[in-house]
């Protein structure tokens, strides 16, 4: 089992959910964070103060997959959050030990069948 | 006319104002209280108009968004005193006014009917302001803002002070007998013709039906839908210009109208979606209100109620056909505003008592309301897209795609709505760079 | 009555407005131009109730709890032109008026008492509004928002209207010499029966006394208050129903005993929980506001304050109270409106200024506030909660579990009020489906 | 005093409000309904201001910076009818009034000019809540509640007061001459003065100068800035105390002055900034607000446009200067209040039209108009340095680090102003701690 | 060391806290996220664009434990996480390497001593 | 390859920020967390309704660097976010399998060479 973590563009979610539906990989979850890396940074100014912004709005993924759908996940990730433009993110593969679906108990294998 | 207007400012800014004796026997304290309460109500329709469009967008074009209404109170608010007011309430010919009142030259204390002369201006003030801020809704999310400001500027100056002037500053349709109470087509017909053509001129958003573009919060929309009701109540109840039967009379249909509209297209929407949507029922006062505008001091407040129910039907309709469309009128200026004021200038021509009673003749009204409405709309449409081509030769007046994508607040005013402040690090004066866009693109992984 | 409300309709719909001539000269202009301002700030306080009572509740609700305000300005403004004024205000008998002013029949521009009759139908329709949308606090999180319509639709009818009549169109209370300025039985103790019978017959929400319920919003609490009490001096210095001393006194009421509810509350908060809570503030000013509603014309200022202080005391206890119990009253409406308006009634009794004066016997008018209070109490519970039983026999009025956990902003609007867009995705025309229900659930890992 | 006052309490509280035959003889109705319409319209612009002030901070402190204004609704307000007035309006000397009025004796229905007494009173309370809730905008999210709600209190009493009775009590600014419509001194220079020393005593944020501190909620600074405005025609044109041409010309001045302002300081923005900053905008709105107060009433539009114009300047550049020094004046008090005060009263002793006329001698008036504004603000910042000092032996008014680090709406109120009620526990009542601070620390990894 | 990562329902997460304090786990980060699992989408309409909504509001725990916590933990969650409707959520364990409390530097077993 | 996970106080990200940059740290990801450790809790009442906050907001960085990397990120994180108070937060470090940029494919060495 791996784990999945995937930063993207927000913009880019959707097409991303669509690839990845189509891989058959249908569980997943996306959590709302902020990403600094080679884009440019804005400046805003707030009455006479002046700030530049770090961070910029991305979007991580975080998908549990069984052996076989690493790679299909991944293409289908560099595939959709791909603009070609600084900023189109990151994924790192994770080692994963052990899986349980809450609903069941079931482990492993089990627990993301479907995807697998 | 700039030497002109130069000696009028002279003289203007050098005279005490001009309060006659014997004007002001004229002037009517009841009649100037509820002009003074109903032009503060007008005025506060347009920040409602900010919260109502701007909760309507996504969170990166919010300040945008509400920037498009606000700014109008600085920009037609000047150009009226300066310049529009005299364009649609002086002299002139049947098309335009004249520059007699220019820089107010004349606008003083003395009565105006029943009210202060500069109150009057003031009040007329208030719906240019709202009229050229409804137009930004066509535009939201892609128009660039300095573009935008002198659009505005200009169409005030074009196009609303001579639509205003053709209705009730002496010109042609209204010596034509065309019914339009608090401004069916000055006001919505006209914004709404400006809207499509804007829209049209723009084109779409690059995300316009492709992805799904919703309010990023609902409760500033119905914010601005209670604050829009009450402040339509001086819109309309103003516009009888005296604290009278006639003022009552349009207040009371203005509370009954919408109250009509809203339920019908709750009964629409729970046919349609199984649902009864906020956004639905926000968009339902405003267009209640709209419809009712025209006609609310020439009807009855049955019929009132009556008009408010069927306005909802072709608005209810057109904004379901309109967002399975490529036309992306992003807040339905168009359905609202045009369908909406269309419904209620024709329906003044067919309702409004006096032609009920047989005093007006039924055909001849409807007739002149479809003129009315009709010439409004295709002169406001025409010079809309003159404007907007003029322009359009001189700078972009659309987003580029990067600033599209990146949301508007921060590419045009260099800010966000919501912010926690992390990941924000203070530059020092010296290293402010000199243009934001010079900032050289950091090297990273 | 459906023959008879037809042929006057018919009779409305095909006549003028009748603007006697006689009766023009007993309209007052101030009076008007007041009246005009205050029913705008009645209708006001509409909206403001959406805020105050959405931003108490969880987001997944916040639209559900604001539409419950919003949806009353459709259908009980629809339904008090059409029926309720007439029952309210036509002649009738001792407990309810008629349906000679049904469809607005004879409710024209003429003068009712110094301004026009149908303003006054419009000004007192405004407090139909608000009073059912206060119920409507009782019942957040939890009731489905169809049946919720029927009922306020049928309370406006059958309760309001009636209690509405025995105070100020000529019924029992009303002669017996009860003293209600601006609706502290009618409004505030009226809407607060209806609330504890809702709250009990629809049970508690799941989560409560499980889990912290905690407001999504207090910014939008605060912004309730301040629009309610602005909207306020409409609702008691507007029940003057004239621009004079009386609308003075009440006014002046208005702003001082909610400036003292604030300070006493403030205290209390601080003496039990170390700190000055801002919703506690919210609250407290709305009390205030309720206490005074009754007295508002009968007392002086300095009786005002002391009024407001007092009323602080009752209010809070039965708030900390009632949080410990099972009776789930979501948003005390209990506690500020029938607790509120119950004190302001009966110290109306003590403090009135014909009390004080001996002109009226204290212990006399005491009884008979207490009565009034008690049988607008009674009667408002009893039809109240047969209302809802025999709803509950058609359709069920409970929100099932699963709806009230995913927040019934989802489920009864198909809306939420703040969205990114994200993981939205656009359905083409027909990928909709016939009922959102019936999407099969798609089996995933 | 104490005596005295008791038994002046005692007389009115059993008295009947004293509505003489002849003194209704004088109440206009017109005035009476302008100036209810006015107290209700500036009382509004305490919560707006709430909004305008707390969107602008961090939402850690965003209860605290709102509830700072809303509690001067009950401090100010109570203080205002039991002492204030009458050190403000009684006869008392140059210097200051009397107890003559203390607990609102004498203050009844009786006519004030030409509106009821009562309703004069109430309509310059709403002036001292909302000028005290000025200064909070100066030691935002690090002074202590409790302290400042004491500060306020003892400020309205010692300062505003006096200040006020000076100019329009018959004091002695007001025999020199000094104009002052609105309160130009009396508010907005006094506020900033005090806003000043407070900022001072208390010491910059510990994040200020270090990180950068944005506002939370950009929104609902353009929402506290549209209802400003609406307010400040209650502000402006009531302080005409009349339904005339003068509060007309008030009100007008009023619409365009911030319109001039807002234009102005759009272009400074973009010559500085590249943008039209909305929180820009948001402050020219107040600016144009403040600098016509002093002059409402005095000059002529075109010169209100001219002075609107003119007052961007000055504040625009004070604001860029004060973010770049040690001196934490958190959200620009002095910037905008005494600054576009100041400009205002000064430009008001060149553009009244008395001035223009010959009437008045500029020389003489422009220096009256210097040392009215100088004195207020000695005198203010004086005083406040007194009390702040004073109150500061008894007891810390600032924040300590851990409660400003962790946000004062925490500490300070117990609450949070956005909750997901995620990880709140609920406590059962023996659960509930007797103190908040003295929970113990749970010791976890 | 490993690092527990749970998806679970929002809903759920007072008592999921309740039961990890009770077997004595006191340190854990909790995240906002979104998750698409097996659940019913719903469906919303505004001004006529209806969407259909992949995402599901959870909440996401990182919970560092030793090896001998894991399983306690892991029981925990499954316990009180558990409706038994579709959507319960997953649970993750991940190989750590090294593990650091900031305030002191301790490593390792003592920097989550009292959890171990 | 490793992914550095590190949970701070949110008003040290800041210092955090310009630590990592002057660590030559450029690229990282940021979430706003909650969370639970030895921090004092805050009591808070809602109208006689009163809670106890177990949660604190923090924010999480996620941070992946090449081996060479992992002992100077640690460094800045461990300097920059401490206060020395309880709650100054945690530091995992976990193992990474395969990295990729978006972008252009590259991975993982490549896909994070200017970190390493
Ligand atoms: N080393 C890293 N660890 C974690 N997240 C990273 C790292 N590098 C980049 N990211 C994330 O990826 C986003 C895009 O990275 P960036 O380097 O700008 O793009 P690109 O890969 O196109 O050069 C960043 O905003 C950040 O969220
Ligand atoms: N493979 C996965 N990787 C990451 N998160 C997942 C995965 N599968 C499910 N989830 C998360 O768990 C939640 C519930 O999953 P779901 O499959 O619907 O539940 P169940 O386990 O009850 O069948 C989802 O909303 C998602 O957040
Ligand atoms: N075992 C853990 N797993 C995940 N996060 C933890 C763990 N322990 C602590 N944290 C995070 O670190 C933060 C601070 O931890 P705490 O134990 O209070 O600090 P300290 O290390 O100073 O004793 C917590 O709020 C939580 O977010």
């Amino acid at each position: 089992m791996k784990l999945i973590k995937a930063i993207i563009r927000a913009e880019q979610l959707n097409p991303v959910l669509k690839a990845l539906f189509q891989a058959e990989v249908r569980g997943l979850t996306v959590t709302h964070v902020q990403g600094h890396g080679g884009e440019t940074e804005s400046v805003e100014t707030y009455r006479g103060t002046t700030v530049k912004m770090e961070l910029t709005d991305k979007v991580m993924l975080d998908i549990g997959v069984t052996e076989p759908f690493v790679d299909a996940t991944v293409e289908a990730l560099m595939e959709a959050a791909r603009t070609g433009e600084v900023g189109d993110g990151k994924i790192f593969v994770l080692p994963v030990e052990k899986v349980y679906r809450i609903r069941t108990g079931e482990e492993d294998y089990a627990a993301v069948t479907p995807v697998a | 006319m700039r030497r002109l207007s130069l000696s009028v400012l002279a003289s203007l800014l050098f005279s005490a104002p001009a309060f006659a004796q014997d004007a002001e026997a004229a002037i009517s304290g009841p009649d100037t209280a509820w002009i003074l309460v109903s032009t503060a109500l007008v005025l506060l329709m347009t920040p409602a108009l900010a919260f109502f469009y701007g909760g309507l967008v996504r969170s990166k074009n919010a300040l945008n968004t509400m920037m498009m209404s606000f700014v109008s109170l600085g920009v037609s608010g000047v150009l009226w005193a300066l310049f529009a007011y005299s364009l649609a309430f002086g002299g002139g010919n049947a098309f335009i006014g004249d520059f007699s009142m220019s820089f107010l030259n004349g606008v003083g204390g003395e009565a105006n009917g029943t009210i202060p002369h500069m109150l009057f201006m003031a009040f007329q003030g208030t719906f240019a302001i709202i009229t050229a801020a409804l137009i930004s809704g066509a535009v939201v999310e892609r128009m660039r803002f300095g573009p935008y400001i002198a659009f505005i500027g200009l169409w005030v100056l074009l196009v609303y002070a001579p639509v205003c002037h053709w209705v009730w500053g002496g010109g042609w349709l209204g010596e034509l007998g065309a019914l339009d109470f608090a401004g069916g087509a000055v006001v919505h017909v006209n914004a709404a013709a400006a809207a499509v053509v804007a829209a049209l001129v723009l084109g779409k958003r690059k995300d316009y039906g492709r992805q799904a573009l919703l309010p990023h919060n609902v409760p500033f929309v119905l914010l601005g839908a209670g604050l829009l009701w009450f402040g339509w109540f001086g819109f309309n109840g103003g516009s009888a210009l005296a604290a009278d039967e006639g003022a009552a009379l349009a207040f009371v249909n203005t509370l009954l109208a919408p109250a009509a509209t809203l339920v019908v297209w709750s009964l629409l929407d729970l046919f349609h979606t199984k649902t009864f949507t906020a956004v639905g029922l926000a968009t339902a006062i405003v267009v209640g209100l709209v419809a009712i505008t025209p006609a609310a001091g020439f009807i009855t407040p049955m019929f009132a109620l009556l008009l408010g129910a069927i306005a909802a039907l072709p608005s209810y309709y057109i904004i379901l056909w309109r967002a399975r469309t490529k036309f992306d009128d992003s807040l339905d200026v168009f359905a609202a505003h045009g369908v909406g004021g269309i419904t209620g200038a024709l329906l003044t021509g067919i309702f409004a008592t006096d032609v009920l009673s047989g005093d007006l003749n039924l055909a001849t009204q409807f007739g002149i309301q479809a003129i009315s409405v009709l010439a409004v709309f295709i002169y406001s449409g025409v010079l809309t897209f003159v404007i907007l081509k003029v322009m359009n030769l001189i700078t972009p007046i659309r987003a580029d795609k990067k600033e599209e994508g990146k949301g508007l607040d921060i590419s045009a005013h260099g800010e966000e709505a919501y912010s926690s402040g992390e990941g924000a690090i203070l530059l020092l004066d010296d290293e402010v760079p000199a243009k934001p866009s010079a900032s050289p693109a950091i090297v990273s992984l």
